[in-house]
């Protein structure tokens, strides 16, 4: 039996087919990578050193910058640790609101992967649409927020801002513009050969072994086990709104994909729903001077789910005005590195990208 | 509840319930591997959702605290152990978890915490990196960037609100009280 | 606050000045065109065309990148101004720096940078680029791009909507017409300087196994 | 799934159906999209609004804003004249700075674009540079979104039923959880000292509140301020018109936080044992004091703190002078006063009591015994009304009623009292005369708002039922035929305003009315007693109208002779500015002294 020679082929941190600044070390023989290393720290920005030098607010606005393509569950998670610490309540209306935008958040984020999973298959008509059609959710986000991506909105207490007039209406609008739009995205994506030859039986997560790997998100659901922190421990107001996860078995990218596609649907649901049962009140309960705002010591874990799989913040504080220790565990920190050197060797080089985007590796929240 | 009288038995530790789903444990450094496999085993707690460090400078203790999931009665277990900050070492857990892995690597990288055992390329996230661990707090993140890098020139006038006033009235802030002027 | 870098007095216009051009060089590409009546018709042809179709390396570097995808696509179709992606660096003309670079990113741009052919142009997103942006005191990131690489056209921002990077690739294409952009040479011509710096901040300057400079 | 896939290779195709549609492309840059209200572009300062706070400096956590002068800005109190500058290289587009700004002049503007080859354009004074952005602000913050905390924790106070009836503190000042809270309010700007004539160190002793270190609070408190528990209480506060949370809420109540931390400390000896003030060796310097006011005792103080022999003659039989015998008790309790004149005698000021310079001993012996002689001798002649019949029986000066009631005497001021005047001794008056169970109705000449008293002492006494009659002039008292009063007649006015300066009352003719009362107080305001001077000294005293002329240092034009308090003309007549005097009085001694 005639060995082909083992090569060394990096992949990235410059390569259009990667999911963020970082770099895969694969050791492929002929085009069957034998395995690969994840290489991180392109994207290390210190954040959270940077945190223990900034007080409880100031801290909150480097957080969305965690991770780019998702930044409000990352916001969300930090006001739920910091008022897990402090026992401070939140309004009602200020948990629909956090609601429809972590929600809003997931779906910018399901349009964009949909034109990654399509683009590093090599189909490029879906991106044009999915990636289009995503500036109406961030048009959304600037009415309501003041910002496209950076919103700087979901803060201890509350929100910063109320739903300003008009906005119901227009995302209702949104909504169902892009109920419809979906049929045309899945017709291109699942309906389409290629796409189906490529995704189907690539970069299988074992069921037995997701949990244990830590898997999380739509990679788990993928495998069919049922888990979502909306729902295993709710948060916001999830607790209050109907809605189901959709579960697919094989724990390849096509079962990742169905996953998705469906969650998507769930996510249009909810913002309706909370978009109907929006109570009156207040949106933000005030928290003190900022500049002299201390919380009490203590450590908090707070998790809400992103698009990636759940998000957690472990936040410590020892009673001074700035966080004495404030951690992220990005979704990614488990899929983009151990699962991730798991699943590829045996894997086609040319599926490497694919599976990176199936499984959401977002890098910034890998290093931070 | 069965867990916290269990852990109490078999390892003489106390939990206490932190929050609806959370329990909170803490325990010696030598005990850790032994609950966390006993966790994992026994009581189905076979998610590692996270691992961190926190650095407590004072008490010259590196914090690590373990958190664990269980996907069937959707409980968390937050373990807390501390280990000597000057001779910071401590069990490795990857042949429990394999991303355990990931997070070690961290650790001994920015907290320069030992795992024997560890079998990984050193540098993981930084490159060249030739100070002290930087996430460790007596590192000083705004000096040494003020050090190596250049800021660009042309914002030199700063001016202080405090200060101007000051200039005007003449006041005299004594040294005892300037531990409390706006930083 | 306690930032103050210097609080006894207020520098001049000119010692302001100075310290630019000491930080670092400003370079014009106007060298390149040439005196003769035909040199010039054929460097407007080549301005012409080269602005025409700028070829953007796929590489985001930073935040910024996030608004990339939303340029390029429908919504906002960058591509009317001949602007689209290339794969490798030896096809592309611009380089964008989509916000800050750690040490570890700016060593793989330069190399990126340098295996660009002429002429090849930069553009600096968002504050980061600028003057550090929000980690102006992380240990990992570098603040002012232009001690390492030279820029073109750098875009407010944090990061810039794409109708600022839409106007940042039309302000290219001007300063291209007119000759003004492209500091490959520069770089070259100040290479030990940028050599300098970088090394001053990237204490590791190899690369993994046999993919060294 | 077989190799030919039919339908999965020809449902792409219905992409084709979109070939007709309108693209959605917005056609940048001929046209744009319609920015968001709120969105947060480059910033825009109101710079006649702003007040240079720096707030938004602190908070920027990214070190993007600089306070800096700027040529048309000058700066005033309430106004440090810097105004923030933004570094576009550092900016974040957070927003924050907008949230906390207590003056709502910085906002953020939906422009965004700026694109430059040179790097160092990045720089921008907000409102200056860009003044017509102020038609596109659109993050910002008004009084419900903003993150600065406007309304002050309110000061419990007895009922007015229950008020009137004995001289039991009105204000019960705030407890540690109050303190703390209203403690946080602050920005720690320091627009306040400015105005504080001490220039007392607020931002800092209100953080040591904020912080719960009551003890560090008082310490600091004391280092220029030596009956801060009175100031506590009574302070005229003009500290709380500059507040930079006054502009659109309510100011710190810089006044009850003082009065919270000092009376922490319970007596002299507490005191004593928390300020621990840095003293030194005694030197061979004489100084003498004359007045145990708030000018002489401060005098008093900090030169024994310095290592002076220091003694203070007062002719009353108490110390604190008008802060003893001018303000009410229920405002300012006696215990409070002879604590901290405990702890300053712990001090090593030595006070001589009933001894009236000029009779019992005379100025050249203390003028010429000492190195150095301040003199803090204050008003005590009343203003007389200047109207008919005004030596009546039954017509009180201010002075002379406030002197009696706070001596523990109960003046014969009978069941209707009336009384002439609108600062706060007049106020005082109504309220003492409210407390004796008089009917008390208060005479000014101007409207209610243009009283010059503290408005929360106004509030208070309309709030025990006192009748307040602006615009009234009294043109006569009315006496019966044992000469005792019986009524007053006045005259109501209306106001003109006159070249916009401050409106005038002008009498309405016959508009005579009259109004029967027992007694009439007279609180227009008092003027000095000079008679203790000798004459040559008398003579040489350089005066302004009728008061002494100092100059910064506090220095008459008499040598080695020093003078403070209500009596000189330097800044406002109040304890604070009183206490100021008494302090830079103290500097310039030492530094004439001992030559530093």
């Amino acid at each position: 039996m005639t060995r082909e020679k083992e090569t060394t082929l990096y992949l990235g941190p410059q390569h259009p087919g990667i999911t963020g600044n970082m770099m895969i070390k694969l050791k492929v023989s002929g085009d069957t990578v034998v395995s690969a290393e994840t290489h991180l720290g392109y994207l290390h920005r210190a954040f959270e050193k940077l945190i223990e030098r900034r007080n409880w607010l100031q801290s909150f606005t480097i957080l969305c910058r965690f991770c780019v393509p998702e930044p409000d569950p990352i916001e969300l998670s930090y006001a739920l640790a910091v008022e897990k610490l402090e026992g401070r309540a939140v309004p009602e209306r200020a948990d629909y609101i956090r609601t429809i935008v972590a929600e809003l958040a997931r779906i910018q984020s399901f349009l964009l992967w949909y034109g990654g999973q399509s683009g590093s298959g090599g189909l490029y008509t879906l991106g044009q649409w999915s990636v289009g059609d995503r500036n109406y959710i961030l048009d959304l986000f600037e009415d309501l927020t003041g910002a496209r991506i950076y919103h700087m909105f979901m803060w201890p207490g509350g929100v910063r801002r109320d739903l300003p007039e008009g906005w119901v209406d227009k995302a209702y609008r949104t909504m169902d513009y892009l109920e419809k739009r979906l049929d045309d995205y899945n017709k291109l994506l699942f309906d389409n050969a290629i796409f189906q030859k490529r995704a189907q039986g690539v970069g299988i997560i074992p069921k037995d072994k997701a949990l244990e790997w830590g898997v999380v998100g739509p990679p788990l659901r993928g495998t069919g086990i049922k888990h979502d922190v909306r729902i295993d421990e709710p948060y916001a107001a999830y607790d209050k709104i109907d809605f189901e996860v959709p579960t697919y078995e094989g724990g390849d990218v096509w079962a990742r994909a169905l996953v998705r596609r469906d969650e998507i649907k769930q996510s249009i649901n909810i913002i309706r729903q909370a978009l109907d049962n929006m109570p009156g009140g207040s949106y933000y309960n005030r928290i003190p001077n900022p500049m002299k705002w201390t919380v009490p010591a203590g450590n908090a874990w707070a998790k809400t789910e992103s698009v990636r799989g759940e998000i957690g913040f472990y936040l410590v504080s020892d009673g001074s005005n700035k966080p004495r220790r404030a951690h992220l565990r990005g979704a990614a920190y488990a899929h983009g590195i151990s699962v991730l050197e798991k699943i590829l060797p045996g894997e086609n080089i040319a599926d490497v990208s694919f599976i990176l985007n199936s499984l959401g590796v977002c890098p910034p929240e890998m290093e931070r | 509840m069965d867990l916290i009288h269990n852990l109490k038995e078999v390892f003489e530790i106390d939990a206490k319930i932190k929050n609806d789903f959370q329990i909170e444990v803490e325990a010696k450094k030598e005990l850790v591997s032994s609950i966390l496999l006993y966790l994992k085993n026994q009581h189905g707690f076979i998610h590692l959702d996270h691992m961190s460090c926190v650095d407590w400078i004072e008490d010259e203790v590196f914090e690590l605290v373990y958190i664990v999931w269980n996907p069937n009665t959707k409980k968390t277990v937050l373990l807390h152990t501390k280990i000597d900050r000057n001779k910071p070492e401590m069990e490795n857990i990857d042949t429990i978890w394999d991303q355990a892995n990931t997070y070690e690597r961290e650790f001994r990288e920015m907290y320069g915490i030992e795992f024997p055992g560890l079998v990984a390329e050193r540098e993981f996230i930084l490159e060249g990196w030739t100070e002290m661990p930087p996430m460790r707090r007596d590192f000083d993140t705004k000096k040494y960037a003020e050090e190596t890098y250049a800021t660009r020139p042309g914002r030199e006038n700063a001016e202080d609100v405090r200060e101007k006033i000051i200039k005007r009235t003449g006041e005299e802030i004594p040294d005892f009280a300037k531990k409390y002027s706006r930083d | 606050m306690s930032n103050k870098i210097n609080t006894i007095g207020i520098p001049s216009e000119e010692e302001i000045k100075k310290a630019q051009i000491d930080f670092s060089p400003r370079c014009t590409a106007a060298g390149r065109v040439n005196d003769k009546e035909t040199q010039k018709m054929v460097e407007y042809i080549l301005n012409f065309a080269r602005k025409h179709s700028l070829f953007v390396l796929a590489y985001g570097t930073g935040c910024g990148a996030i608004e990339i995808p939303a340029t390029m696509t429908s919504r906002y179709d960058a591509e009317r101004f001949g602007i689209r992606g290339a794969a490798t660096p030896r096809q592309a003309d611009v380089l964008l720096i989509t916000g800050y670079l750690s040490t570890k990113t700016l060593k793989r741009v330069i190399r990126v940078y340098e295996q660009m052919q002429d002429p090849k142009y930069v553009i600096a997103f968002g504050s980061c680029t600028i003057n550090g942006g929000m980690y102006f005191d992380s240990y990992n990131t570098i603040k002012a791009l232009d001690r390492y690489l030279p820029v073109d056209v750098y875009i407010a921002g944090c990061m810039p909507r794409p109708e600022s990077v839409i106007k940042g690739f039309i302000k290219l294409q001007e300063l291209i017409q007119n000759g003004n952009a492209g500091n490959g040479e520069c770089y070259r011509d100040n290479l030990d300087w940028y050599r300098t710096n970088q090394q001053k901040i990237i204490k590791n300057w190899d690369f993994p196994d046999e993919y060294n400079w | 799934m077989s190799i030919l896939n039919l339908k999965g290779i020809l449902t792409p195709l219905t992409a084709l159906k979109q070939m007709g549609k309108e693209p959605h492309t917005i056609n940048f840059p001929d046209e744009q999209k319609n920015i968001s209200k709120i969105y947060r572009g480059f910033h825009h300062n109101d710079l006649d609004l702003c007040i240079g706070c720096g707030n938004c400096e602190t908070i920027c956590m990214n070190d993007a804003i600089d306070m800096i002068s700027l040529a048309e800005i000058a700066g005033e109190p309430g106004d440090s004249g810097l105004r923030p500058r933004i570094d576009y290289g550092r900016c974040c587009y957070c927003a924050l700075c907008v949230d906390v700004c207590p003056s709502g002049s910085l906002n953020m503007t939906s422009e965004f674009m700026k694109v430059t080859p040179d790097p160092y354009d990045f720089l921008m004074t907000p409102g200056k540079d860009n003044p017509e952005a102020v038609d596109k602000l659109s993050f910002t913050a008004d009084m419900d979104t903003s993150l600065n905390l406007f309304d002050r924790v309110p000061m419990r106070e007895l009922d007015p039923e229950e008020r009137v009836k004995s001289f039991a503190e009105v204000f019960l000042g705030y407890n540690e959880e109050e303190a703390r809270i209203e403690a946080n309010r602050c920005i720690s700007c320091g627009l306040c000292t400015e105005n504080c004539p001490v220039h007392m160190h607020i931002p800092e002793y209100i953080n040591a509140i904020a912080n719960a270190d009551d003890e560090a609070a008082i310490k600091i408190i004391y280092d220029n301020n030596d009956l801060p528990e009175m100031c506590g209480k009574v302070c005229t506060r003009r500290c709380e018109d500059v507040c930079a949370l006054q502009v659109r809420g309510e100011a710190v109540a810089i006044r009850w936080l003082k009065g919270y931390a000092t009376t922490r400390a319970e007596n002299a000896e507490m005191i004593a044992e928390i300020v621990k003030p840095e003293v030194r060796e005694p030197n061979q310097y004489k100084v003498g004091i004359i007045g145990a006011g708030p000018a002489g005792l401060t005098a008093g103080y900090y030169l024994a703190l310095k290592g002076y022999d220091i003694t203070i003659y007062e002719a009353q039989k108490d110390p604190g002078g008008m802060i003893m015998y001018g303000i009410p008790k229920y405002r300012l309790p006696y215990d409070s006063i002879q604590k901290q004149v405990d702890y300053m005698k712990k001090m090593g000021v030595k006070i001589h009591f009933n001894t009236k310079v000029g009779k019992d001993i005379s100025f050249n012996e203390i003028y010429d015994n000492s190195d150095a002689v301040f003199m803090g001798i204050g008003l005590q002649d009343a203003w007389s009304l200047g109207i008919q019949d005004e030596d009546a029986e039954g017509v009180w000066s201010a002075v002379e009623f406030l002197g009696k009631a706070n001596a523990g005497e109960t003046p014969d001021i009978g069941k209707r009292v009336v009384v002439v005047g609108g600062g706060d001794v007049s106020i005082d008056c109504s309220r003492v005369s409210k407390r004796f169970g008089a009917d008390v109705f208060q005479s000014y000449r101007r409207r209610i708002q243009d009283m010059p008293a503290d408005p929360e002492e106004i509030e208070g006494a309309e709030q025990e039922h006192i009748h307040i009659m602006p615009q009234t002039i009294p043109t006569r008292v009315i006496k019966d035929e044992k000469g005792h009063v019986k009524g007053m007649e006045y005259l109501k006015a209306e106001m003109v305003s006159e070249g916009g300066g401050r409106p005038r009352p002008v009498a309405i003719e016959g508009s005579e009315t009259i109004i029967e009362c027992d007694a009439i107080i007279a609180a227009i305001g008092q003027k000095a007693n000079y008679e203790l001077l000798p004459k040559e000294i008398a003579d040489k005293l350089e005066m302004v109208k009728d008061k002494i002329k100092v100059n910064e240092d506090r220095l008459t034009s008499i040598p080695k002779l020093f003078a403070g308090g209500d009596a000189v003309k330097f800044g406002n007549s109040d304890a604070i500015s009183a206490i100021a005097d008494g302090y830079a009085a103290t500097k310039a001694i030492d530094k004439m002294l001992m030559g530093k």
